[in-house]
This record gives C-alpha cells, structure tokens and sequence, in this order.
C-alpha cells in the first residue's frame, strides 16, 4: 500500500502559507504597515543605501567564496544566496552588546558583526575550525552540528538573564540573544529543548529561523506540516513569518524581538520565509531534487533587486552609488583570494594545541612522539 | 521478482563496482529478497544519499520503503525501533560518523538492550550505517571513527567493510542478522573499484576477520579504510625484505581474533592500526586480548599506530593525524626493534 | 539580580487552566457533553461497574506493590495513585489489535491489556527487565529512559500504515498506537522528535500525557509555561485537554483519537489533567517539596470516588457489588503477595543470554569463565 | 561571605562526612568562593536532588544559581555551554548513569571541541557530575559505569572520586578547572564516611593517582566504588600472606600511570578492576599502557576483572556480575599462576 502522510486537516504546507510580514514588495514598493512601520521609522535614505551595500558585498563575499572553492582554495563552502535580506535585516538589528549564535551559513550575519571576511574561510579551507574570536565581534562561532547552538544560545541568554542585563531600560546595556537556525534543523530535539529551555526561563533569545525551504534535498513537507513559526504559540512565546528576502521587514520584525528579549519579555521565534538559491553546499547537485522553475520563481523575489528598485524609484541613488560600490565589491573580492590564498597551513603540531587548557602529559608525550617521527624525515631525505 | 524493481534482472551478475556501488547492489538485493527491508535517514530518497549510496532505491521500491525523515537522528533510530519491533528490518544512514551523538540515546539505551530487557521475546534487526573516517579534506564531524563507542556497547554488533566484495555482501549479511548491526563504511574507499560475482556465496561469515596478506615478520591488524594503507605498506616492507601478515579485522564487536592470535604466535609481533584517537580505541581492545592469549609469543609489546588522542583536526592537517603509509611502517620498527 | 522567568504575557499555568473534557464531576454527576457522550452512548451500567472494577482493582495492584517494597520484596516501586482514572479510560479505550507503549507507571493500561499483575513486579524486584510478552497483550515493555518510548511507537504507527492496517474501514483490522508519557518527559528532545514524525507521516498514533502536575520534585512550571495540549497545535495536530480523574472523559476522548489514528486522519494529543497523589516512587520523599494542603485538595477528586459516587446515587450497584469487589480485591493482593515472593532469582549466568540473538564465541567464554569461576566456590566448602 | 550562606561560617574546619555530604560541601566552597558557579540540573533544587547531594544548596544560594531544569539532558548540557560562555562556571548534575546518554551529543561534538575549535579563544569549565555505578538494588539505567565513553573522548577530562576526602577536594578542584570535567561519583559508597579537616589543602592535585595501600607480589589498579572492595581483597590477601599494591586511579582522563608504572616495575603483575564491561573499559587502556611501559617487567599478562560485556543485568543477580573482593582475589590469583 502506498502511506498517506498527508494531513487531512491541514493540507500541503505550501498550498496553505500564512500572511507574512512584508514592507517591501519585490518589484520594490513600499508597503505600509500599521506597526512594523513604527520599529524602522529612524531608518534614512542613507540606511538604505547602507543595507543595500551589505546585501551586495556580503552576496559578492559569497559568491567569491564559491569561486575559490571551484579552484580548489577552499575543500567547501555554504552559499547563502537568496538568504542576504533574512541576514542582514537581522544582523543590523543587533546592537554591539548582543550576542548571535550562527549555523554554518550566516555569512551575512557575519558581515554585520565585523567578521573580517577571510576569518570565514579557514573553517572551509580547512586550516581551523573558526578564526575569529566570538568574544569581539559577540558573534559566535559556526556550528555544523543542527541545531545545537540553539541552547547554547539559550544558555547564554540565561547568563543574560542573570548578569542583570535586560530590563533596565538602559540601551547600552540591556543584552538580547539571537540563534539562528534552518527549516531542517527544526526537527531536532535540541531546537525543541531550546524552546522549551528559552520560555519556561523567560530568556531573552530570540529564535531565528530561515526558512530556505530545503534541508539539502529534503523539501520542507519533510520536516512539518504547518507553518513552522506556529511552533512557538505550543511553547508559549510569539511566533511570526516574515518575507525573508525583504531586508526592511526583517530588520523591522528583529528589531521588536530583539526589545522584546532586552526588555525581559522573553522569546520570540521568526520564521524569515526565504529560498536557498544555490545549492546547499558546494559538493551538493541540487538539479537531482529540485525544478529549476521553482528557482525561476524566487528569482523574481530577489532580496537585493527589489532594494535597488526602491532606492532607483525614489530617487535615492545615484549611478555613482552602484558604480562605487562595484568596486568596493570587486576589491572586496579581490583582497578575499589574496587573502585566502595567503592563508597559512597549519604546523602538524598545532593540532595537539588547544585540545585542553591545562594539556596533560600524555597528550605532551603523543605530540613529542609525533615531532620526534616528522624529525626522522628531515634527518633522511625525505619521506621514504 | 516484481516490476518494482526491474534494474536488477537487467544486472550482469558479475560487475566492477565502487564501495558505493556495491552497498548499494547489496541494499537492493535486499529489499529485493525482503520486502519488510526498508532505507531511511537525510537525503536517502530523492537525492540517493549524499555519497549516493542508496541511489535509485526510492525510486524502484517508492517512498514508503525509502524514507526521507525528518532532519533529527534520535528520530531516525528511535522510529526504526519502532518499526522494527512491527516486523520491518530497517536499514538507517547516519549521514556522516559526527552526526551519529544525537542518535546515541536511542543506541545505547534502546536498541543495543530491548533483546536482553525482554528477556529475548523482542528482536531487533536493525542496520544503522554510518560513513565513516577522514583524508577526504571534510570539514569538522564529518571525518571521525566513532566505532569504539559502539563496540564498547553490549548488544550491538559493530562491523566495517574496506572493499566493494565485502561491502557487497556484508551489508546484505548485516541485514539478515537479527541483531542490531553498526555498519561503518570507509569513505574516503568509497571510490575503489573490483569486479566480483554479484550471485555467488560471501566467501566468511559476517563475524569473521580475514588475512589479507601473509608474511612471517611482523602482524597487522587494521580495518576499514586503513586497509588499504596497510596492504599497501606490506607492499613496501616486501621490497625492504621484510614481510607482514595483514589482517583484516572486519568485525569490531564481536571481534574475531582467532586469525590474529596464531599470526602472532608466529611473527612475535602486532601492530593495530586505525584512523580513530589512540586512548580506548579499538586497537586497545585487540592489545590487550592479543597480549593476553599470546603474552609468552610476545617479542615486543603491542604497537598502536592511530591517529592521536585530539578532536579530528582541520583538513589541511589531516595527513599528519591520520596513519599512513610510513606510520605503519614505523609501527613495525618499533615492534621489530624490541 | 533574581531572574524573573514569569511569562509576562501568560502567567502563571494553574491560575489559567483551560478547559477541560469533563463528563463526570468529582461529586459523580455526569455532565452531558454534547459531542463526547455520543462517542461513550455504548456504555452501559454494566460496563461503567467494570471500569469501577478496573479502577479498584488497578488500584489495589499498586497499593500491595507498594507494601510489598516496604517489605522488601521489590526493590522500587513507582504508584500510579490517583491517575487510574486515566489509565483505564485510555486503555479501556484500546481494541485488542491497538498497541500501548508505556513508562514505568502505566500499571492500570497493563492491567486492561491483560498483562498479569505479577509480570509486573519482575521489574521493580529486580529479577528481569520486564517478564511479559509485548507480542501477546500488544502491550510494549516499561520504558525508563524518559521519553524513548514515544519515538518507538511513532515508528511503530508508521508500521501500522506501511501494512495498510489503517483507514480500511474494517474494525478489527484497523489499528492505532498509544504513546504514554509524563508532563516531566515533554521536555525531552525525543518526545518532539516524535510529534514531528507523527505529523509529517501522519502516523496512526496518541500521545497519551498523563500531567500529573510532578517530574520528581519539579512542578509543571519547570516544564512548560503554556497548558501541555497546546504544543499539538504547534506541530499541526490535534490536541485537547481531558479531565484526567474522570474515567468517563477520558475513555470518551481516547476513543475519539484512537479512531482518528485508526481511520488514518493522524496523530493526536491528550493532556490527562491529573495528580500523582503518591512519591514518585517508593524512594521519593514528596514533603521535600509540596505541601500536604495540594494532596488534599486532589483527594476530593478522586478518580475512584467519583464513579462511586455516581453508581450509588444512581442505583446501579448494590452491596453486594462492593462486598464482592473487595473480596476479588483481597484475593488479587493476596495472590499478588503470595506470586511475588515465589519469583525464582535468575541464575548467574543468565545474564549471558539474550544479549544477542546470536552470542558471539567472546561473549560465551564469558558466560564459561563465570560457570568455571562459580564452581571452583563449589568444590570449596563455599567462599573464601 | 555574605548573609546567602549562613552555614558554611558556622561549620567546624573538621568534620565526618559521607562522600554525599563531602560533595555537598565542596560545592557549598566553590560556590562561596565564586559567585560564577551555578550548579543546574533536574531536581537539584529545592529536593536537593535524589541523593541530596545539592541539599540546602538552592535555599542559601537561590534559584538563579542552583537551577532546576526541564526535564532533558542535552538541554542541560547545552545551556550549560551556553552559560559557561557567558562566563559561568556550570555544575550539570545527571541523575543517573544511564541517563547521560541524551546529552552525549552535547557533550561530544560541542564540551569537548569548543576550546580546540576556537583555537583556544573560549573556553567551557563545565563540571557534569555523574552519579554512577551498581550494586544498590536499583532498576535498569541506575548502575551504569559509562566512564569510558567519555574517556575515549579527546577534550574532556574524567576522574571519579572513591572516598569522602577526595570527594570534597575532587569536586572543587574539577569545578576550578578551565577545561570541562565529568566527575563521577560512586554511588554505592555515597554513605561512607570520613572524618577530615575541610580547610587543610588537598594531598594531590585533581588529575594524579594515589597509592593506597603498599605492597609487593602484585599490583592491583582501580577506581571509584571498587577502591574499597580491592582494599578489602587487599586485607585478605594480607591473612593469607600476600602483599597487594592498590593504586586509585582517581583520573581517567588523562591518566595518571606513573604510580603504576613503577609498582608493576616491582611487583610483574598487574590487576585492574572496575565494574563497567571490560570490553573496551578503562581496564584495557591501562594494559595496553601498561604493556607498552613496562613490557619487560611484566611476569603475567594484565588480568582485567570487570564486569561482563553484557548489559547491565537486574539487581537480583548484579553480585555476580560485579567485581567482588573474592574476584579481585581470583584475579590476583590468575596473575600470579603466569
Ligand atoms: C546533527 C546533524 N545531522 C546531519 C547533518 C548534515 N546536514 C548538514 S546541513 C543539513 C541540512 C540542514 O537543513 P536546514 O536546517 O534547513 O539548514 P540549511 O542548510 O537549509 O541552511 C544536514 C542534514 C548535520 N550537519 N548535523
Ligand atoms: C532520560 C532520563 N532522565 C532522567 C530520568 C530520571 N527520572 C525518572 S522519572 C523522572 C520524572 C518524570 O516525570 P514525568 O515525565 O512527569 O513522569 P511521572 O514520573 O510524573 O509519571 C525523572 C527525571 C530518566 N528516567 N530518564
Ligand atoms: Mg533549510
Ligand atoms: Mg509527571
């Protein structure tokens, strides 16, 4: 017999998506809304013009890091185009002392939180496992196990939480948290815990969910039959959707999660409602599951493009803005395989590094025992 | 059998096929032979798996008998309990060795004791196949050997195959078993190539170790993808005039170290070699029984060359964690130099 | 700082308990139910005396097991008191082909499935892991680790559909699954997990969660901020809360998402409100942490005393029903006592057996190594 | 400190305490001490936790330092990583054994790598103390020696204490560590008791061995619960004229092998006993090690007494599956007939 996994009640997800919440359409119109209006009314002409320039460069910054993977400079990479709006409305969201905990495809997150670019690829490149220091930019490192930074980033909300810093009204202090998370990763225990954790403590964490549509070739049907932000309403916390490739919505929607989780009114969740573009990663084929029509489809709703046609409609550029940052971008690119070509391989060493704080001495005694066998090629001529 | 499956009556029954290939000819017999065999895991569907192991399954035995589960691997052994206590022989793909620890509860505690809780009334037949080791340039978990924290688990069996013969017919004999089997497949020999008889009889029972190359000097037991290495090293001491008993350890847990022990009782000396982190890996295991059965053949202690007691390192470093030709051959130094 | 964890928007969970399915008061008045009652109008007199049987007799079981650990005769023992109303409402509900998966506190549903109230104790003595047979009552072995149980039999559900035995029409034929669990266990990755494969495969299964208010010694609150049955909502499938000391509702409610499952609309959820009115096991001291005035105010609902109630005011018993059902009651304890001080310990060397279905040659020099050892003791006088 | 611990003042330097109340007490330091330490866990709070370990410790210290927590042990450990990052010290309790096996994800992929994947930028002491090990008559799940799976864990140190002494000092000296540490606590010999000064300065430091007792026909290596029970074989070796060295291992990851290293030099013998399975236990780390070491010293092959490889079995017949004093001695015995 053939299994009916279809819900009766409710139907194909996709036949059935909820209002989102969306202020710019993809052709680039403004579109008013009671209340998101009011969480970006101090957003200038500038600012736009100023998102505009991450969603490229980080895009650029992406699409170069793909390019180095075709030459071999780095063994992976997770593209997130398609998902710069989801990012960058969020990660422009966060003040300096927030703190967001990334999966593997925040490159634009990334970018946000003044990650230099080339830190990105050592963990592709396979030199490190994460370059950066999570303590400067309060944006923590990649995590490739689904799912498990979602507690982390509850955990650190409940060291928020304790520290004294949300709810005191003071903007400089008050601390929110954001995790980010796939649609994949929805259906892992610890993003469920993480729920759970977050509302019965009240952390100020906010749950961001892009909703690319695809765990590598699994459509989302596989993962829930509802919209997946509703998850939040059975835990007890809000939930929304909002048009994942329009920057303004996303940067409106975090904005009141983010004071929500600040003020100590606890979590939200965001379902940002986007589209992976590219495949899931370099090594993956996504022409084997998916039509190339449904990509057609979510061309048209180009994060970037509908900015550019705001910002060309209003008026609020000039060709030497885009010709500008062309180049910024070109450099941008350029200095990134300058760089990553420059990145050094690590000594043998180096991997006893860092296993411990306090390293024991059987461990001491594994890394002399393997100096001492790299030591007896270079006495010969090389390796036999 | 029926038109579901019309690719294999097409199949010459002998073929030249990569470790993937293989496992999946040996999958296909399978569901083949026993409809209540069924795939499930990430990816394991349209796509085929992200190695393509189970290529082309959904498609000839439908969605119910290859399912895409949700992303969540507790899930995915958890509902495979479930599944095999109803009768069905599932056979779950653990994408890659680091991302076997969410599915650990459900091993550990569930599927390793429902046989010996209940007294033996409930069996479950349970194949869970975990790609597995490094040298592929992967990045973090997706490089690991884990099959320690198994076979130190009472009531899994634990195997690894390192070439397509044998990837061909132990998964097949993986799925007969009543037990529950940890499969580990080598992947970075996913790609190696042999032409075998698909129709002819395994050659060793599934819980048996095989001499891979005989020599008088030295013994190497070694598994999996350092299998190859180890041959290949055995290559290289023959030309030095030095020869060495290569064993194939094949089973993990239950191991079968019949083979080892009277190469030992000959050649005086052991060396384990195998990609995982040297402190209670499977290597210790071997030393420790070697040394206890063969402790007055014993010339030299037992030598373990693995990699090194460290979080799997970053690809670019790969080459120095892992055994390699030259480690083994140092291996076999230090037993000889006792 | 103190952390405030109160979920400013919902409150405290008991000062807005929702509704709840009740169709009979604690006082024993049957409420009409204008949907419910049309799903119990087969219960006659005669069966609400067997499930007042049930309820006693369960009752009883649990009681004689919880003197005969203060005996020394089990080395635990985990009562079900006060939540019998629950259990023998869902498991009353259960048609033989049906399928039960429970924790270690569902002695009642054993009981309506048939199971020997001595199998039980094996167990708790500690003289085997669960003695009966799950194949013969359809009944699955106690589940400790909190939670698992939940996944085995959503896989299980998913048998179910893949041999068709769903949404034939064919009463005898069509079969659903019960999970069992704790409102403590919601917490637990692997129950969501399990919501989320129940909804995607729209598997034949009812999450049965018998909210006893109690995880050990951590409230409700510690789980949850939102009554239990919500989280259905947020996975996509139906979830009600039921009165859980009133057999009627809960046989009624069980029935309803037993028959869904079997007609192949689905998974469901049912938040029994209940209490446990004793230690969570005989190790537990519950004075540590709640107050005696809360038991009392659970006493008064009483799921036994309310179907006494209701029988005697309305005439459908008389005293010899009663004189009889204690003195079935004394027998079945007396027998119970008298079994389980007869169950044989198990021999040494069957700890060797059914580790696997086919031992390995290591593991039956083991079981040797230990025969050799133990008769050495033998030949000697006894041990050194 | 301040008026939140009112007991700690009015408590006497020296004191008797069994190793439940010794912990207690070294959290009660720790805590006062540094206002970082947390200690989460479910039921640790107002109950004190199933074994009272963290008694009275929520009512001096309040709820935002002893938390107690949903029920969901990856959600424990994960918090824990998250809180650790923030700058917390965590001390995660585990109610039982067999119940860490939820959060092993957590602690493998994520405890154990963080500081190795950040390239030493942040860094976890998390403590997650583990209550463990049989012989109390409890149900399936409650007798577990699960020690190896985290000592074949690169990144995570394990020790497990054996007494009330080493208990109080242990517990503190773990919880000042920068790296995370799985501190196992013998659950069977929580009641002992110890008369000792709480404010003297620990004998040793966390990761060494100690030996405890002194002799010269054979070496007997343990830890936790069966400290006793080999100082107890120790004693009836003694009346029949046989002199045992006892090593507690205390650490078991990193080893500390030194002290064994030299009693085998001296006695050829080696005896190593623990009640988890012996196939891959901490027992088969130290032979191969010990093998390694002192290959030329060793008169007799390191006899390991363990529990069986079975899954642990109900309580009725867990006497025969443990190590008991008489199989220590049978062990020795094995040793010495080499
Ligand atoms: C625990 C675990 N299981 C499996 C994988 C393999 N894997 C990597 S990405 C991925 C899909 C993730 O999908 P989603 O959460 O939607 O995120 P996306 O990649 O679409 O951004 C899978 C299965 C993993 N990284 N971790
Ligand atoms: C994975 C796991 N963690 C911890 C425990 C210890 N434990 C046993 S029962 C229990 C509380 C369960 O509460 P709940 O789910 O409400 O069920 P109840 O006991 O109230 O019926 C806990 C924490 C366990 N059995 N399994
Ligand atoms: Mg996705
Ligand atoms: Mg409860």
């Amino acid at each position: 017999m053939t299994v009916d996994t279809a819900a009766t009640s409710t139907g194909d997800p996709a036949a059935r998506e909820p209002e989102l919440v969306q202020l710019l359409t993809p052709e680039g119109q403004r579109v008013p809304h009671e209340y998101y209006d009011t969480l970006i009314e101090d957003i200038t002409a500038e600012d736009i013009r100023g998102l505009y320039r991450d969603l490229v460069l980080s895009r650029r910054i992406d699409s170069e890091a793909v390019a180095l993977q075709r030459q071999g400079e780095l063994g992976l990479w997770a593209s997130m185009l398609g998902q710069e709006a989801a990012q960058v409305g969020s990660g422009r969201a966060l003040r300096p002392q927030d703190h967001a905990f990334p999966t593997y495809r925040e490159h634009a997150v990334a970018w946000c939180r003044g990650v230099e670019a080339t830190q990105l690829l050592g963990l592709f490149r396979g030199v490190d496992q994460g370059s950066w220091d999570p303590r400067e930019n309060n944006f923590h490192l990649y995590t490739i196990v689904i799912g498990a930074q979602t507690l982390h980033a509850t955990g650190y909300a409940m060291g928020v939480q304790r520290d004294g810093a949300i709810g005191t009204g003071d903007p400089e202090r008050d601390t929110a948290v954001i995790a980010y998370f796939g649609d994949g990763a929805t259906s892992q225990g610890d993003v469920n815990e993480a729920f759970i954790w977050a509302s019965v403590n009240n952390a100020p964490v906010v749950f961001f969910c892009q909703n690319n549509q695809w765990a590598i070739s699994e459509p989302l049907e596989r993962q829930t039959r509802v919209p997946l932000y509703r998850r939040a309403h059975g835990f007890g916390f809000p939930g929304l959707r909002v048009d994942g490739n329009d920057v303004l919505a996303c940067l409106a929607v975090s904005r009141e999660a983010l004071q929500r989780a600040r003020d100590g009114e606890g979590p939200s969740l965001i379902e940002a409602f986007t589209y992976r573009m590219g495949a899931h990663t370099t090594t993956d084929d996504p022409t084997r599951y998916r039509l190339a029509a449904d990509l057609e489809h979510w061309r048209l709703k180009d994060p970037i493009e509908r900015v550019k046609a705001y910002l060309v409609r209003g008026d609020l550029v000039d060709q030497q803005f885009f010709d500008d940052l062309d180049a910024e971008s070109e450099e941008l690119a350029g200095n990134l395989r300058t760089a990553c070509r420059a990145l050094p391989d690590p000594e043998p060493t180096s991997i006893f590094e860092h296993v411990y704080v306090e390293p024991p001495p059987t461990l001491l005694a594994q890394r002399d025992e393997m100096a001492q066998y790299l030591d007896s090629f270079a006495e010969q001529e090389g390796p036999r | 059998m029926t038109d579901t499956t019309p690719a294999s009556a097409e199949k010459p029954a002998s073929a030249r096929l990569t470790v993937v290939k293989a496992i999946n000819a040996g999958l296909r017999r399978s569901m083949e032979n026993d409809d209540k065999v069924l795939v499930m895991g990430e990816d394991v569907g349209k796509l085929g798996g992200v190695f393509r192991v189970t290529d082309g399954l959904q498609k000839d035995f439908g969605e119910d008998r290859v399912i895409d589960t949700p992303l969540a691997e507790s899930g995915i052994i958890g509902t495979a309990v479930g599944l095999a206590l109803r009768g069905y022989r599932p056979v779950c793909e653990i994408q890659f060795d680091g991302f076997v620890f969410p599915g650990y509860d459900q091993i550990v505690t569930q599927v390793a004791k429902m046989h010996f809780r209940s007294g033996g009334r409930l069996r479950l037949p349970i194949v869970i196949r975990i790609p597995y080791g490094g040298g592929i340039g992967a990045v973090e978990h997706h490089s690991e050997s884990p099959e320690a924290y198994f076979a130190h688990t009472p009531g899994l069996k634990v195997v690894s195959c390192s070439n397509p013969v044998d990837a061909y017919w132990m998964i097949q004999q993986s799925i007969t078993t009543d037990d529950p089997v940890v499969f580990f497949e080598p992947k970075r020999r996913y790609y190696e190539k042999a032409e075998f008889d698909l129709d002819a009889e395994p050659e060793l029972p599934l819980h048996s170790s095989r001499v891979v190359n005989q020599g008088t000097d030295a013994t190497v037991a070694t598994y999996g993808p350092m299998v190859k290495t180890c041959m290949e090293a055995a290559a290289a001491a023959a030309e030095d005039g030095r020869s060495l008993d290569v064993i194939d350890l094949r089973t993990l847990s239950p191991l079968d170290l019949e083979p080892v022990y009277q190469s030992v009782r000959r050649t005086g000396r052991l060396v384990v070699v195998h990609e995982a982190q040297r402190t209670l890996g499977i290597g210790t295991e071997v030393a420790a029984r070697v040394t206890e059965e063969c402790f007055y053949s014993l010339e030299s202690p037992v030598i373990r060359v693995t990699g090194y007691d460290t979080p799997y390192p970053p690809a670019r470093v790969e080459d120095d964690y892992l055994p390699d030709l030259d480690r083994v051959l140092d291996g076999v130094d230090r037993a000889l130099s006792y």
